[in-house]
């Protein structure tokens, strides 16, 4: 007899997504929706969508949802985390969302401690408005506002917001993991329950930042674009674990 | 009064729909006429749907959004639904019989079938497809002359890209013959 | 009844909006409004209510978002340049329907401007500042004892259409310390708050959102937010008027301008002049009909305001030609003074223009 | 230990993504389109080789392969 | 005679910027206005000039701030949240005087709304969004020509009258094609900036600031201010005439909805009503005086906008209430039809309303 | 005979300021116009003034200078800098105005390189509006927003500026210093020469955060004051140089 | 019409302006009437102008912003220039000699002046200047009860500061000394 | 190497911030007020003990204090 050992999770409603082929946003909702599922929280979990590709996030996961404005998503949920302290709140945020325009919002969700979980999707352009360059973007990647090439003197410099926000005394739990193989898609998941776990222990302010491809964008293929992943976002953007509650301390850095 | 005609161009968005819509209106320009362009598309960046109105005119163009165009160019069964009803009693309707599985409902309209995503593979190039649903609204309409479009084609290109502008042209061919039928 | 306190404006406001069942604040400081949130620091932990210094403006507008969404009675307040930076949001507060009360303690402008008291934020506040087509239900208390009545209906108000509603004070009005007694509330729960987010158990979710990618679903939208503001403007215009039965001229003024106004009515009355105040108490929906009403009656209408000429427009708007209308302001934290009221009332009276 | 999967050819987006990382090569791109226009992959296994190993479902941004797996 | 391209609005607006003159482009992205500082990241390296991606709206007004003040001429765009989120820098630039153009190719709202064409920002355009008394010179164009055009003269009012001007495009405008010619511009220089911020090398210090703590002061430099949009309204009113001469009922119109409405003026003279239309080009200073005369001889004026009823208010009080004024307002992104428009004046003439 | 061996620096006005007794802005002030003359700069320096307490350094300092919006200083300075490359601009910024409302422009000014000197007066409040609660202030720290002391379940911990732009790849010059000591002011004024130095070499963005004592609104004497940031600011916000332009860089903390 | 008096009361930041202002504002109210109390003060936290208004009647008060009061405490040379000039004809100005230097220059008006920093001083407490200064107005208008003032003190220093009450309470009546004179 | 300091009695907000700093003690509260209502810090220095050290204006945030030093 077979069983099914992989399927949609509860959590999720049964439709299609918009996402181009080959996004890592489908991924990330999807461990989304497991991490809540197993966690058994659907009905007190919220949710608040960003402005970016992922606005639409509330068509696939079935939970009480905010949709910010732009950037704000860490205010918004700070406002009903502190009417209703016993929910599970968090943000699904773009690079463009919370690295750029929300950059405040972010860095003080985090001072305070707030206990909300942030997942942050780092694809290194502003994908719904057509491929923009966002402070992740790479040295040197060509976007439809960086034309020549992101260049120090020009552009200035990405932003690594796991190591920002690390520096942050309220930030219990700081992670970066990638969605662009099965290995680092299942630390993801990992990571992402902890982050979870952080808020519910009520431990402090979590973030994981994904790395997520944007094949549409970056002009490439998604097999291109996860190749991508690995050979230009993972040197300049490690994964680990920079921050955990106090007593799971694990190194930065490193796969 | 002068010259006037509209149509919507309408399919899935990365079916070439907005493109075509800038051929005609380039060249159509060219031509010295006075044109409007212009692009609607939903919240997808891939798929989705995507369409686009184009005005041509002796005169100074009004409104540049069309209530009932005189002429349709679909490339999707979703856009058929959306659009048949809003064409002209007498307009032309230009369909993709290779994606387009819907049969339009209409009686008082001219249609022109096009299995352009057939012709398309056949010449080599599935995205050409457009370019085949071009040729035979053109041969229909006359809107402008063949050769400018090949010009606005080649312009739009650039250089180097001969090859792609050989695919293109034969699609466009293609379709006029068909058009013409 | 209740004990006289007394209190400045800001203190007032602030219990009023506690004894109304507000228990979260999120703000930022600036003058002259300072004292709202540092009351409320003080104040909520002890009503089991929550303070929050916001980190900008920006952040405590959507903070307000985020906890009006989840249904909790929740205001904000600022001056000026911090209201300007709640533009955004206040549009999409309500946009998504979302009750709440923003207090404006207006100083004068533009850009920083200075700290003096001034009403320059009438277009602002009344017009929409933000983008879009939505409008902010707008209460203009011209005493302190009103600043706090007009605070604990303004949650009503907001609860009851859904929407926004601004307090909007000059700096007077936020400074100055009068006696207040707070009324005791009837204790009408607030209508039920079915669409909130308080987590999806035992009932299909609830979204609150501001996009509609579907124009069509956004006219919609846009006709249903539209009917709400002419429905205030059928139910709740609110205006006060003062020894106009008998005027041969009118004055149109609101908060602290209105004050003045009245001693500069008591002054000409003693010269044998009949002047009168119409002083509208919600500035959207604005009385027109008052001013429609009086324009029957008088030859002039006087609007005095702390800016360069803002309610003037409204006031033209309902009178349509039939009265002469004049505008006297001061700005920039000038006050006019009763003096000069009552000597612009006596030139137009004089010049019978 | 066999398994297998299901593919949902209407939510497949043709991104190819599974192809890549089943270790048995179990996926191939159909000739075919779906109703969005895109080729969908389909499982090809002849020889039974799928462990049920759920790398192509983890890797599928649009949730369209389901995994089947021998009771154990 | 240059040649004609055929390009977008925001490319023309972009490329009308440059050949003005302006070499400083600050922005952030949003629909649909993304090809200006698409197309400026692209151009301004190949001019010697500067594109910055601001880290949001706030910040990019804030970046135009300095370079105005720094002396040169610099622009912003962005659509209807964004702009919102500039209400406090335009209120502050206009404060300092500092000379700018902002382009708005607005979009539904409010919130985050829709990305459809719109006018739904016309109060905040042309009331002052911001705090303060202040005002935009806010210019509306109809055809991807116009703007262009108006972009190039965007850049001279702003530098006459110290001033930010806005350019107010809905998002037909922005992402249309039409042919353009880039006209030759004269090369009267911009008039000299002394105040600017340079170094103060061999002369005395400049400072630019809004802050005036005396409220004398404050006054004094609002009175000053209102004093330039006086002479704005005195020199600059722009406005269209379009078959009104013989008109029996007039529409007014701007941008998008101005042309669809020329199309249903011919539709309505073919069927023998003889209609006309009222195109303001200059949305403050608004054209009261040609309404005005219009007033004169038409009894029904119909205001078309892509809103709820915005710029209807401006028709009102220019009309005083000698004529009736009807309104046609689509929203959230529909577009008004020649066809309703028509059938709506039909319908007004016939009950001869 | 004797020498002038202090005095006011030539690019300050001879005029009284508007501080209270005591306060940390006076000394700061005159560093940098000291640092100013020293480098001979003033025909060539630009100053962006904040919102807070020296929103008027301007009366005081005698270069051009704009008077920013609150927290917008550095995107100002950018707009600046952009347009006249070989001018030298400062900020001028207290916590609330760059700490707070004006964090996102702090962040990508810092990290796009943008080649300006930031001079950050950390007094641990908000000194204009009258003494509310700073990103700044210290834990158990009473202000008129935090009235029961600063506690990190309400009111969420202190950021520490400094330690978090030294993340950022386009900052170049980071450091701490304090104006409660001669020593500290020593110190202070060879940190401010280093960032203007940095800035004129054109390696980047450089920022001095200063600790400057508010004794008005801690409610002490200023002996008192320069006591606390002793005491209690300084083992929070250790002093130092947090980051060099390469080549030069001295290890983080420690006096 | 019923009692009505209004009065402006100016100095440095830090004199106890607001303070003494509020007081009689508060004695006021409590003895039944309308009052109204407005602070003015410049953008130095400390030092600086700070002057407020208090208007006291038993109607309705319509300005609380007054052009010429009936009378004026005055603590410094600054206040004396800005506001000298307003006083009413036949109004009350009351001036601390301790620190204004400048002499008045109306003759319409009753000026009673006191030493009050002089009077504070040989108190023990200097800050309690403005406690005289208040003692004097009140004796000449007899706006509030004294007592009312007393109460009104207690109330707003609240338990545990029975000292600095007593030195207050001290320089206050040693100001209606002066003012009775 | 003797010193002396001048004090600018109207700059001073007597904060008295270089009394706390001087190594020798020789700088005083003064009984007087300015016109600002401050009593201004005062150097004393019978002994000539003062250095010309400048620690006490470092230290004042008002530059009230000039500070004059023996030539070498
Ligand atoms: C105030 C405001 N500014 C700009 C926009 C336009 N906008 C929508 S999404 C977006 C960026 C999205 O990029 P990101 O956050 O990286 O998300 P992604 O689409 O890449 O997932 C922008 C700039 C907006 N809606 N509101
Ligand atoms: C947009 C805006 N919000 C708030 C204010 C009010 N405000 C003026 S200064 C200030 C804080 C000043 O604190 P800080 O930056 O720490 O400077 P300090 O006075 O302590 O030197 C605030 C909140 C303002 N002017 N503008
Ligand atoms: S644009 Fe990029 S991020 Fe957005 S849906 Fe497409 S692939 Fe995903
Ligand atoms: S990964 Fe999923 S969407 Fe992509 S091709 Fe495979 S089944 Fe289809
Ligand atoms: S479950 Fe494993 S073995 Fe089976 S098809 Fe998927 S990746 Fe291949
Ligand atoms: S309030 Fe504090 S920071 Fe402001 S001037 Fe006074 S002491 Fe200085
Ligand atoms: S430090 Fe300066 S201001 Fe302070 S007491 Fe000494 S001289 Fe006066
Ligand atoms: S210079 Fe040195 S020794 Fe002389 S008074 Fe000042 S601190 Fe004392
Ligand atoms: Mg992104
Ligand atoms: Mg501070």
């Amino acid at each position: 007899m077979m069983q099914k050992v992989f399927t949609r999770p509860k959590s999720m409603f049964p439709v299609p997504t918009h996402y181009c082929p080959g996004c890592g946003h489908g991924i990330i909702h999807r461990l989304l929706a497991e991490v809540i599922d197993e966690l058994g929280i659907i009905e007190r979990t919220v949710g608040v969508a960003p402005v970016g590709c992922s606005v639409l996030i509330y068509n696939y996961i079935n939970c009480d949802m905010y949709e910010a404005a732009h950037g704000r998503a860490p205010a918004i949920a700070t406002g009903c985390k502190r009417v209703h302290p016993n929910l599970v709140v968090f943000t699904y945020q773009g690079d463009g969302d919370l690295a750029s325009i929300g950059t405040a919002e972010i860095v003080h969700a985090a001072a305070r401690g707030e206990k909300i979980t942030v997942l942050f999707v780092n694809n290194a352009v502003y994908g719904m408005t057509g491929g923009q360059m966002a402070p992740t973007t790479i040295l040197g990647q060509k976007t439809t506002t960086s034309p020549y090439g992101r260049a120090p003197a020009r552009e200035g410099y990405p932003v690594r917001i796991a190591e920002m926000l690390a520096t942050l005394d309220g930030a219990a739990y700081i992670a970066r993991a990638a969605v662009n193989n099965p290995k680092n898609i299942i630390r993801a998941k990992k990571m992402l329950r902890k982050a979870f776990e952080t808020q519910i222990k009520g431990l402090g302010f979590s973030l994981v930042e994904f790395l997520s491809q944007c094949p549409t964008n970056w002009g490439m293929s998604p097999a291109e674009a996860v190749k991508w992943v690995e050979e230009k976002m993972i040197p300049y953007y490690p994964l680990g674990e920079f921050k955990t509650p106090k007593g799971e301390k694990e190194t930065a850095g490193g796969v | 009064m002068g010259f006037y005609e509209d149509l919507i161009i309408a399919g899935f968005g990365g079916q070439g729909i907005l493109f075509i819509g800038k051929l005609l209106a380039y060249a159509a320009m060219k031509e010295g006429r006075n044109v409007t362009w212009i692009p609607s598309y939903g919240p997808e960046m891939r798929g989705g749907t995507a369409n686009c109105t184009v005005v041509v005119s002796d005169e100074e163009i009004g409104s540049p959004v069309i209530t009932n165009p005189h002429s349709l160019i679909v490339m999707n069964n979703p856009s058929l639904e959306a659009f048949e009803p809003r064409l002209k009693t007498g307009g032309l309707l230009v369909v993709n019989t290779s994606l387009v599985t819907l049969q339009p409902k209409r009686d008082d309209i001219t249609i022109v079938h096009v299995p352009a995503n057939k012709i398309a593979i056949e010449l080599g190039n599935d995205r050409a497809a457009n370019m085949v649903m071009l040729g035979a609204y053109l041969a229909r309409t006359k809107l402008v002359a063949e050769e400018s479009i090949l010009d606005a084609l080649e312009k739009v290109l650039g250089k180097g890209k001969e090859e792609l502008f050989e695919v293109n042209k034969a699609a466009f061919e293609k379709g006029t013959e068909i058009g013409r039928v | 009844m209740g004990e006289k306190v007394l209190i400045t404006g800001n203190e007032a406001i602030a219990e009023a909006a506690i004894q109304a069942g507000c228990r979260f604040f999120f703000g930022y400081p600036i003058t002259p409004q300072n004292k709202i949130p540092e009351y409320m620091s003080a104040r909520m932990p002890q009503v089991g209510g929550c303070f929050v210094q916001a980190e900008s403006e920006l952040a405590a507008i959507y903070m307000v978002f985020g906890a009006a969404g989840a249904g909790a009675r929740v205001m904000t307040s600022s001056s000026s340049p911090g209201i300007s930076l709640k533009m955004e949001g206040i549009s999409y507060i309500a946009g998504a329907e979302l009750p709440c009360v923003i207090v404006n303690v207006m100083r004068g402008g533009p850009g920083l401007g200075g700290i003096l008291p001034s009403q320059s934020d009438y277009f602002q506040a009344t017009k929409g500042g933000g983008h879009g087509d939505y409008r902010l239900l707008v209460l203009a208390p011209s005493t302190v004892q009103e600043a706090a009545d007009l605070m604990m209906d303004a949650f009503d108000l907001a609860d009851k259409y859904r929407n926004p509603v601004m307090v909007l004070a000059d700096g007077y009005i936020g400074q100055m310390m009068e006696p207040v007694e707070f009324k005791k509330r009837s204790s009408i729960p607030p209508p039920p708050k079915d669409w909130a987010i308080t987590g999806a158990k035992g009932r299909p979710r609830n979204l609150i959102k501001t996009l509609y990618l579907d124009p069509e679903e956004l006219e919609k939208h846009n006709i249903k937010l539209h009917r709400k503001y002419l429905e205030m403007a059928k139910n709740e215009v609110r205006v006060e008027n003062y020894m106009t039965e008998d005027a041969e001229i009118v004055i149109a003024a609101y908060g602290t301008t209105a004050r003045i106004t009245k001693t500069a009515i008591k002054i000409l009355r003693e010269k044998g002049i009949k002047a009168g105040l119409i002083r509208p108490i919600t500035l959207f929906p604005f009385p027109y009909k008052t001013f429609e009403e009086a324009a029957e009656k008088v030859d002039n209408i006087l609007v005095v305001e702390m800016n360069m000429g803002q309610m003037v427009e409204d006031v033209k708007l309902a009178v349509c030609g039939k009265t002469k209308v004049h505008v006297d302001g001061r700005s920039g934290g000038m006050v006019p003074s009763y003096d000069e009221i009552a000597a612009q009332v006596e030139k137009i009276v004089e010049r019978r223009l | 230990m066999g398994g297998k999967i299901v593919i949902d050819r209407e939510l497949c987006k043709g991104c190819h993504l599974c192809i890549t990382v089943c270790p048995f090569h179990l996926l191939q791109v159909s000739n075919e389109i779906n109703s969005k226009g895109y080729h969908p992959a389909k499982f090809v296994d002849p020889e039974g080789k799928c462990t049920g190993c759920t790398l192509c479902a983890l890797m599928c941004p649009e949730i369209a392969i389901e995994v089947y797996k021998e009771k154990s």
